[in-house]
């Protein structure tokens, strides 16, 4: 059946939701995610919206932004933004979504600035909700377009946490997030237009766990900007079932966000 | 004695050349772009722009060069992604150069709490080991004296004034707001002076009708300004969708200096005040937005 | 998978001896007597008492030799004046001796807030100069790092577990309250536990239909118990009004040691249940409390 | 016309507050007080209640604590206690309220504890909300019986801090409240059964400003604890109005609290 790849890269997503979870819920395909989860394996989780909304339920209607009225009508709770970033501070979140314009081989992302600080070549929007998610949740799944100059060695600016840098202090990895007084958590997935990625605590380096079908490890390789280190059981990523891009149709029934 | 005011007169008094203004504080929902098309007309300059997110709302004050200073967490367009006068200030200094201190949501929450609690600083593990505490000055590093594990310190935030869309309030500044939250309690709080824009005014009697409703303190209130479709085009929960489509077209006309400037006459600096601007939307483009289904809230009783 | 159960068995399971429990956090409404008392039947030990003011709720907790510490801003009788065991305890080590932790109601608020926030504390100029902080261990006083001005450190506490009275909520712990929140919000985002106690179980529609009325996250809520008339003699905003005369009452029975133990036969001990304690009360008290005069709150629309 | 020492009181207390001011209320005396300055002089005071309460009109029911329902009904604004002591913290309360068990020449409070700290003769309800009010009102009002165990050279325990003690660091009143922290105010009005005071901002000492009807500075004497320092212009307290003693009878027709 045919798919496109943000619609694998949804699956994917959703795969990482495991059933009574907390997700902190970013825009776009992790809400597809979120709502794909519910309807499938997890569907006792619930969904954290930094604006201040808790829902158990996804919006029935597609949303362009959390804010939209659908996803605040029928939530188990709408409140304040500190209200629900003070649950993600304590650790009430087992899982969060954000994505970046940059991200390196240690997890770290960026979605601040390209080039100099000072004299920025492009300058991107900002954290938003991501540095916080990125310090505070107990999984973290990153997910962006796949190629050479968005996956690198190291990146301009480190918007949200990941695994660090190794230093004369210490490696990069959990000790790193230790090192520098963050609470727990860290980077789980990368999940791409390219492939799935997981990271190895110890040193915090990234590893190729799958490819997307139609796509090879060296083609992943020319796409990242760090020599891949592929995880031991490294496959083909399973393609999604029938049943899950049913749901994605579903919800998102013109490619708004999937096509 | 009534607040009621016009936007003109309620930006002409309160938000002055260098003032720092606290706006679009629900995040995506009820951004008061009544309010800050009236300070693009009335041109104030120099100003500084608070808030956590902005929804192209910083975006056009910025190109409108009414901006030295942001202290946000994201400035672009929601549903579609770069903000183009933001990178135009930053990258090449048009219409001319602006300072960006970068928050997240957390922490620029965490410094309007601090704020409206009258204590000088939050500490929190958020942001270590991000770079943001390096960029932003506002931003302190420091050992917890309770068990030197590493903190940050997210100093106060008091803005010279905070602008707050409401659905209702009456003409005193008493007002019911309902929906995500966003920031809007703690930012009227830490305000010094704080400018209400209303859906609709109400008798003093439906507000008071449901206290826990109220946005916060009317005695902080020092104008209230009417203001129907004043937060197009965001989201105002039981009377407007928000107009996913004129976020697209302002994200397509402004991609150059002259589109944003032809954007800018055509949606600001050519329509005298809100009333024309709605008009301009047309009747056919607010019949699409409106509430095409009631959902009401399970009554309460105050009684004893 | 529905979280009602029983007084009996919520408090078997989530009061536990030693544990620190969060009650009477709305100030003088909303206190869950049927909760203490239950607490007191179980002969729960070496409990840690934390919250604002009490009502006469932990002096009867002391008095019956549940608490080790208090962690609160005032101990009393709010229109009688002192607490008679609250002064046994402390002044003769009847039944027991207590330490007592004092606070403010704004310090004790923001350790809560602290513990809501998961930052380690939360610095205020309350209270500096006065023998508070010289007597209470756990605040911390520091010079500012920001302008080495005096600071009053209030570190976060996070409760084993906060019992939360509310009007109503549906079986899985999504609670509607309204009325003067006191710190209740706080207490509960802070907790490890919840409990919630409520004056009546409804749908989930009819909480879900006003989300912004819910008092917090009821993944948090480990038990719902449903127990009319649960707070008397203190009120709750649209079903019964303060029990003044229950307080003079017991501020009379309770001046001696062999008075409050005949007070806590007769009301407590001897009492197996809510419905007992209710059927006690009488029709014609219950009637006097009850609401006179309905006040509804003006509708709210969440459409779209 | 009759009155008692407390409805005296009471209209002492209403003087202190001053038309369109934020009136941070405690219960009992200082309510009717409130209640009295509203119908007369200060119309458009607006009361504060630590429960989490904002009131432009007072209950028109008699209230036993602040928390009672029609206290609520008809407020401005019903939320947290957090919020109503931020405003008091940020300097928003011109005027507050408190009573206590002792008081000094100073106006240092207590309402903790009689007698030895570690094991006190008499333990007392401790501050609720008092030592906060005392450290952030602009004007701190303080309403006591008047007796010579009560009005005290030096309090046992200081829970509201007035303007402390004068030490080798200086002397006590405004100055003092800047050493130690304080952020602004002090006491400036003690109100008893038998006087009423003012305070030396230089000092920080009370000054018998008048004494009621009936007494004499003789008597205030013997039952103050501290030789009395007396305003220059010391004189009678000027007695309640027939319509301030209606006022006050409207509210309280039984006497629950000023009989």
């Amino acid at each position: 059946m045919e798919y496109t790849p943000r619609e694998l890269m949804v699956v994917c997503a959703s795969r990482q939701i495991h059933d009574g979870e907390h997700v902190f819920v970013g825009m776009r395909l992790p809400l597809i995610a979120f709502a794909l989860a519910k309807q499938t394996h997890a569907s006792n989780c619930i969904g954290l919206f930094e604006g201040g909304i808790l829902r158990d339920v996804p919006s029935t209607e597609l949303l362009y932004t959390m804010g939209d009225a659908p996803n605040i009508a029928g939530s188990l709770w709408t409140t304040s933004t500190l209200n629900v970033m003070g649950l993600l501070a304590v650790g009430e979140a087992h899982v969060g979504f954000i994505g970046g314009a940059e991200v390196d081989r240690y997890g770290n992302l960026n979605t601040s600035l390209i080039g100099d600080w000072k004299h920025p070549s492009v300058r991107l929007p900002g954290s938003g909700g991501a540095a916080d998610i990125a310090s505070f949740s107990q999984r973290l799944a990153i997910i962006m377009q796949h190629d050479r100059h968005r996956l690198r060695e190291r990146v301009d600016f480190v918007t949200s946490p990941g695994y660090g840098y190794p230093s004369e202090e210490g490696p990069a990895g959990v000790s790193w997030r230790e090192r520098v007084g963050l609470p727990r958590g860290g980077p789980s997935a990368l999940i791409t237009t390219l492939g799935f990625f997981t990271f190895d605590p110890e040193n915090g380096e990234a590893l190729l766990q799958s490819y997307h079908p139609g796509t090879t490890v060296e083609e992943v390789q020319e796409q990242t900007g760090w020599e891949l280190r592929l995880a031991q059981d490294c496959l083909e990523t399973i393609p999604p079932s029938e049943e899950e891009l049913k749901v994605i149709r579903e919800y998102d029934p013109y490619g708004v966000w999937t096509s | 004695m009534s607040k009621l005011t016009s936007m003109a007169d309620a930006i002409a008094q309160y938000v002055r050349d260098g003032s720092s203004v606290a706006i679009g504080l629900a995040l995506e929902p009820f951004i008061p772009f009544a309010a800050s098309h009236e300070i693009i007309r009335q041109q104030r300059r120099n100003l500084t722009l608070i808030g956590p997110i902005s929804d192209i709302l910083f975006d056009q004050l910025i190109g409108a060069g009414c901006v030295d200073k942001i202290k946000a967490a994201w400035v672009g367009n929601v549903s579609e992604g770069l903000a183009h006068c933001y990178r135009r200030a930053i990258e090449q200094s048009i219409p001319h150069s602006l300072v960006t201190e970068e928050y997240s949501n957390f922490t620029i929450g965490l410094a309007l709490l601090a704020g409206s609690l009258g204590v000088p600083y939050i500490p929190t593990r958020s942001l270590l080991g991000s770079d943001l505490p390096r960029q932003n000055p506002a931003l302190y590093q420091q050992r917890s004296p309770l068990d030197a594990l590493p903190l940050l310190l997210v100093p106060a935030l008091q803005p010279d004034v905070t602008i707050i869309y409401v659905q209702r309030c009456d003409i005193d500044g008493n007002a019911h707001l309902w929906g995500s939250l966003g920031v809007c309690e703690e930012a009227m709080l830490a305000a010094r002076n704080v400018i209400l824009v209303a859906e609709e005014i109400v008798s003093r009697e439906i507000i008071l009708s449901d206290p826990n409703r109220v946005v916060g303190p009317s005695f902080k209130v020092r104008a209230v300004v009417h203001e129907p479709w004043g937060a197009h085009p965001s989201a105002v929960s039981g009377y407007y969708n928000r107009d996913h489509e004129f976020y697209h077209e302002y994200h397509t006309a402004t991609r150059t200096t002259e589109g944003f400037k032809q954007w800018l006459d055509e949606w600001v600096i050519n329509v005298p005040n809100r009333v024309a601007y709605v008009q301009k939307l047309g009747e056919e483009r607010l019949l699409n937005l409106g509430v095409k289904k009631h959902l009401y809230a399970a009554p309460v009783d105050y009684g004893y």
